[in-house]
């Protein structure tokens, strides 16, 4: 089990910090993806299936594409004077 | 204040902070064998007491319905809030017609991703719809379950063309919908206690355990649950991909 | 084994913070606070584990079998609504301040400043 | 004792709201304007009349709901608990009351699509409700994290470039906050493996006694609760929030929501942490010390806005302080204290609001120096304001004045010197300015402006399309409450009401009654106080307002001080800058764990 879990564990502290450094948005938006199927391996491991299928549907397709969303938005977006 | 000193001053503080973190967690009990009597206590009766399978929705929806209700209402807050906000300078009227941006395919779509799309959608609807229907016996439930579905109807968006695509994704049915979610909850609080029982009381038949139909209020909940979360979710998708067109003739006010 | 859960956990949320506050971007600020709360999901979640217990799912097996605690599952499932919800929520203000300041960058958003 | 017909009535201060918001939200589309103001409106009465049936029925000891039925199965606590005593439900109905009157405030304001703005508010109220209600901490989290989402919303409603970024800064702040509320649950779980308050109380009494973990629970979920109840360092959000949220929403802020997150930091002690030697020792020292720089420095901040509802905002702020004094006081009377100047202080403070709003609406603005003299016409407004500004600035009259009077007493035996100069000081301070405001907006004194001018502003106005009396009427009903009229025993009942919150037996989550407590109101022995604290008002105010006839010499004094650079950084310090803000958080943060450290090893 043990051996399992340390890789999870440092898994998902990766991918969140890549979240973090993942300065430029679009690609933050990829690592937020990643670092959710990360985090819901890790719940699978933590014996925790229904949080794992939340955190896949939320984590890894919704938030995303807000964000992707957003920043379509932002791009095409003139600020009006 | 500079980037520089924010970062300097909050070297110091992570330096005052770290020898406190490291003394808590050296005094954690040993991951892996806590005791956990509450944990333990549901886990023992909830099959007996309420003949569902699934301790997480039976927490969820029976012994702390309280707290959904809460959160499920939290979801209603911040969805209103959201179409607050990107409504609000769109104006109602824009957003439940199809966009104004007229026919503008948001990408050049093949034959093929149309028509995997096609095929798709149908399929994740049907596995969120068993994720939800599942909730009593195996992982998932309303919220999973919402999730899926909300996340598989951007497969309309993509395979077809956007007005259809907002034909079928109607904002005011969702509206509804969510609102809907959200009553079902605080009445199935409000019900029983019309029977003499107390608030979010479980006085449904509880049925064959292992059963499709089991758990009594649970399944009524978890219903709620799945109405507000799929109608809210799907509504945000649809308020953020309209604003990627909405945007693009110069956003207006 | 026996830290490594609770230093994930600080470790996430000190790497959210940091970024929060160097972030240049709101988007990125957003991206970052997710950080922070998966912080707490770990959390929450290590502190229900128990070695050699299986997910508290009892349709193929006997209520008898020791399993994980679903009382904190259940609450980082609330947990997970919160994030995803509040999400939403700061993106959608960011969109507008957009429109109104035509800036992203936390530095120049400064409440009744013009 | 508790009538049985009375105790169903638990769950309704929460559910009421909640299903009145859901069913506006469902029909509201096709519901003209004014039906959903009266549907609110209603809604908030119905629960303010079931809070009071409540608070009526539990003087003798609270009453115990068991949600779902859940009752305690073998000494295991299984399901979330209700526990409402007199405290709780005088402040449950009491924010129902302020609900009811910004209602009434914003009538016809909100005429917009979807009555979204009374969803938010009736959710706001509901979990207003339940956070005050509450006996589990995860629930108390859910309902805290319900009013932050909703209070976030409604803070950006006018969809303008301020409130947005306002907004922004409320959010991510108070985010950070309930992950750290979250955190400290989860180390509570760990410790004590339950929820319910009772339950926890009992583990963590034994086990947590010098333990590292449990101390550090607390100051998570403290620190969370003090950002959302903005105490130095934690009230950065709070100006820029409640500046630029509209005023029927800031009424609601400023009365109700920051204060009931110092209510549940007390809760929290009360209830869970009060065993904890150290936590004692924290309660006692820092968060006393955090109590009394907030006082003076919001006072002292709030003299230097010239934006209306700005200079408002911090005046919550040093109120807040002295609530926290109050917390940090723990007895029967401190308690008492807090209740009761609770009470008052949101009655008068969402007076105030509402006369900001006035102006905004029929002025066309909220900038102090811009409106001097505007307020003429609208010199209705002129009295209340003066009248709130009075007794904000502690007049020896009204709840305010009682609640003031208890907090002073029970800092006898304590660091009294300290304390009591604290409460003068920012009560002059916040009183002086409203008043000095007042005599500028609706008298056309002060032509000479101060340091105020350098204070932030904007050019802000609300729908001029209500009638006066309309928004008057809401006003001046909280003001003669906040007088205390048809309240002759106010100080009794909640000083009862305080006994009994405290008196009650929380390891075992049933409520047994003990004989009927009289706690008699204590003299205060400082009868001077009030009056003392109101003349250096009136000279703060006059002070400001004269300055084109003070001597050059005197004035040349007062600006060298107040231009110096301790003063200025008051206002550097409130830059705007998110990122700024949190790390203020962390800077707090690094103070409780220096103090804690030393609080574990002095225990």
């Amino acid at each position: 089990m043990i051996a399992l879990l340390v890789p999870m564990f440092l898994l998902v502290a990766a991918t969140g910090a890549g979240v973090v450094l993942a300065r430029e948005p679009r690609r933050q938006a990829l690592a937020i993806a990643v670092n959710g199927v990360a985090l819901s391996l890790l719940f699978v491991a933590l014996r925790a299936p229904d949080v794992a299928y939340s955190e896949i549907a939320v984590g890894t397709a919704l938030v995303p594409l807000m964000f992707l969303s957003v920043l379509v938005s932002l791009k095409t977006d003139r600020p009006k004077s | 204040m500079t980037r520089r000193m924010r970062l300097v001053l909050a070297a110091l503080c992570a330096l005052m902070i770290a020898p406190a973190v490291v003394a808590v967690i050296g005094r954690m009990p040993a991951f892996g064998h806590h005791p956990l009597p509450y944990g333990d206590a549901i886990n023992r009766t909830t099959v007996a007491q309420r003949h569902v399978t699934n301790m997480v929705s039976a927490v969820n929806f029976d012994y702390r319905a309280f707290d959904t209700l809460g959160e499920e209402l939290m979801l209603v807050a911040a969805v209103t809030g959201t179409l607050v906000l990107l409504r609000g300078r769109r104006g109602e009227s824009l957003s439940d017609r199809a966009a104004q941006a007229g026919e503008r395919p948001v990408c050049e779509r093949s034959e093929a991703v149309t028509l995997a799309c096609r095929l798709f959608f149908p399929i994740i609807v049907t596995f969120g719809i068993y994720v939800i229907m599942h909730a009593q016996l195996t992982p998932g439930g309303g919220f999973q379950g919402g999730a899926i579905i909300a996340s598989g109807t951007l497969l309309l968006y993509l395979g077809e063309s956007y007005r259809l695509w907002r034909r079928l994704v109607h904002s005011l049915l969702f509206d509804m919908m969510e609102a809907t979610g959200a009553i079902v909850l605080v009445l199935c609080g409000l019900g029983p206690m019309l029977r003499g029982a107390a608030f979010l009381e479980n006085v449904l038949p509880l049925g064959q355990t292992g059963a499709l139909i089991c758990g009594g209020i649970i399944l009524v909940e978890n219903a709620g649950v799945a109405l507000a979360v799929t109608a809210g979710f799907i509504l945000l998708l649809v308020e953020f991909l309209e604003e990627t067109r909405a945007t693009r003739d110069g956003g207006g006010s | 084994m026996n830290y490594l859960p609770w230093v994930t956990a600080a470790w996430l949320f000190a790497v959210g913070i940091y970024g929060v506050m160097t972030s240049r971007h709101y988007v990125h600020l957003i991206g970052c606070l997710t950080v922070m709360q998966s912080a707490t999901y770990i959390a929450l979640l290590s502190v229900g584990y128990r070695f050699g217990s299986v997910a508290p799912i009892f349709y193929a097996r006997s209520d008898s079998t020791p399993a994980v605690d679903p009382v904190l599952q259940a609450m980082v499932l609330t947990d997970i609504v919160v994030g995803a919800t509040v999400t939403a929520l700061l993106l959608a203000l960011t969109l507008q301040v957009h429109k109104k300041r035509g800036t992203v960058n936390p530095e120049r958003l400064r409440p009744l400043r013009p | 004792m508790i009538d049985p017909a009375a105790a169903t009535l638990a769950p309704l201060p929460v559910a009421v709201p909640l299903l009145a918001g859901a069913l506006l939200l469902l029909v509201g589309k096709f519901l003209p304007g004014r039906l959903a103001d009266a549907l609110a409106t209603s809604a908030a009465l119905l629960t303010l009349v079931i809070d009071a049936r409540l608070a009526a029925q539990t003087g003798q000891g609270p009453l115990v709901y068991w949600m779902g039925h859940w009752q305690p199965q073998g000494g295991l606590t299984l399901g979330i608990a209700l526990v409402i005593g007199q405290a709780q439900a005088m402040l449950g109905a009491f924010m129902a009351l302020l609900f009811a009157a910004s209602f009434v405030f914003a009538w016809g304001y909100f005429e917009d699509i979807r009555a979204f703005f009374h969803v938010l508010m009736l959710i706001l109220l509901g979990a207003l409700q339940g956070f005050c209600l509450t006996h589990d901490l995860f629930n108390l989290f859910v309902w805290f994290e319900v009013m932050s989402v909703a209070a976030f919303a409604l803070t950006a409603y006018r969809l303008e470039a301020d409130p947005l970024e306002g907004a922004l800064n409320f959010t991510v702040t108070n985010s950070i906050g309930s992950f750290l509320i979250l955190g400290g649950i989860a180390l509570a779980y760990s410790l004590g493996n339950a929820l319910d308050f009772g339950a926890l109380a009992g583990t963590l009494a034994h086990r947590g006694a010098t333990d590292p973990v449990a101390v550090a629970a607390f100051c998570m979920i403290a620190i969370g609760l003090l950002i959302k109840g903005a105490a130095l360092p934690f009230h950065f959000w709070l100006a820029d929030a409640h500046a630029v949220a509209p005023s029927p929403v800031s009424v609601i802020f400023s009365g109700a929501m920051v204060p009931l997150a110092l209510f549940g930091l007390g809760k929290i002690y009360w209830d869970l942490f009060e065993p904890v030697p150290a936590v004692q020792l924290l309660m006692r020292t820092l968060f006393l010390a955090l109590g009394i720089t907030t006082t003076v420095i919001g006072g002292l901040a709030c003299l230097r806005q010239r934006h209306l509802k700005r200079l408002l905002a911090f005046s919550t702020v040093s109120h807040g302080g002295i609530l926290l004094i109050g917390i940090a006081l723990s007895g029967p009377v401190a308690l008492g204290g807090v209740l009761l100047y609770f009470i008052g202080h949101g009655l008068v403070k969402g007076a105030l609001f509402m006369v900001a709003g006035i102006l905004l609406a029929s002025a066309g603005g909220v900038d102090e120096l811009w409106l001097r003299g505007r307020g003429r016409p609208v010199w209705p407004a002129g009295i209340l304001m003066t009248l709130a500004g009075v007794m904000l600035g502690g007049a020896p009259f009204g709840l305010m004045d009682s609640g003031s009077r208890l907090i002073g007493a029970a800092a006898a035996g304590r660091p009294e010197k300290w304390i009591l100069m604290a409460m003068v000081l920012g009560t002059a301070c916040t009183g002086g300015a409203v008043l000095r405001g007042a005599g500028r907006i609706f008298l056309g004194l002060g032509a000479m402006a101060g340091e105020e001018a350098r204070g932030p502003t904007d050019e802000e106005s609300e729908k001029p399309d209500r009638p006066l009396w309309l928004m008057m009427l809401p006003t001046a009903v909280l003001l003669v409450a906040a007088v205390g009229v048809g309240m002759p025993h106010a100080d009794a009942m909640v000083l009862h009401a305080a006994a009994r919150f405290l008196a009650w037996d929380r390891s075992a989550s049933v409520g047994p009654v003990g004989p009927p407590l009289t706690v008699g109101a204590p003299q205060s022995a400082h009868p001077f106080m009030p009056w003392l604290t109101l003349a250096l008002t009136v000279l703060i105010a006059a002070h400001d307002l004269g300055r084109s006839r003070w001597p050059k010499t005197w004035l040349r004094a007062t600006d060298r001080v107040l231009c110096s650079s301790w003063f200025t950084a008051i206002d550097r310090t409130h830059d705007g800058v998110v990122g700024d803000y949190v790390l203020w958080i962390l800077l707090g943060t690094a103070l409780f764990s220096v103090s804690s450290a030393v609080a574990l090893y002095a225990g």
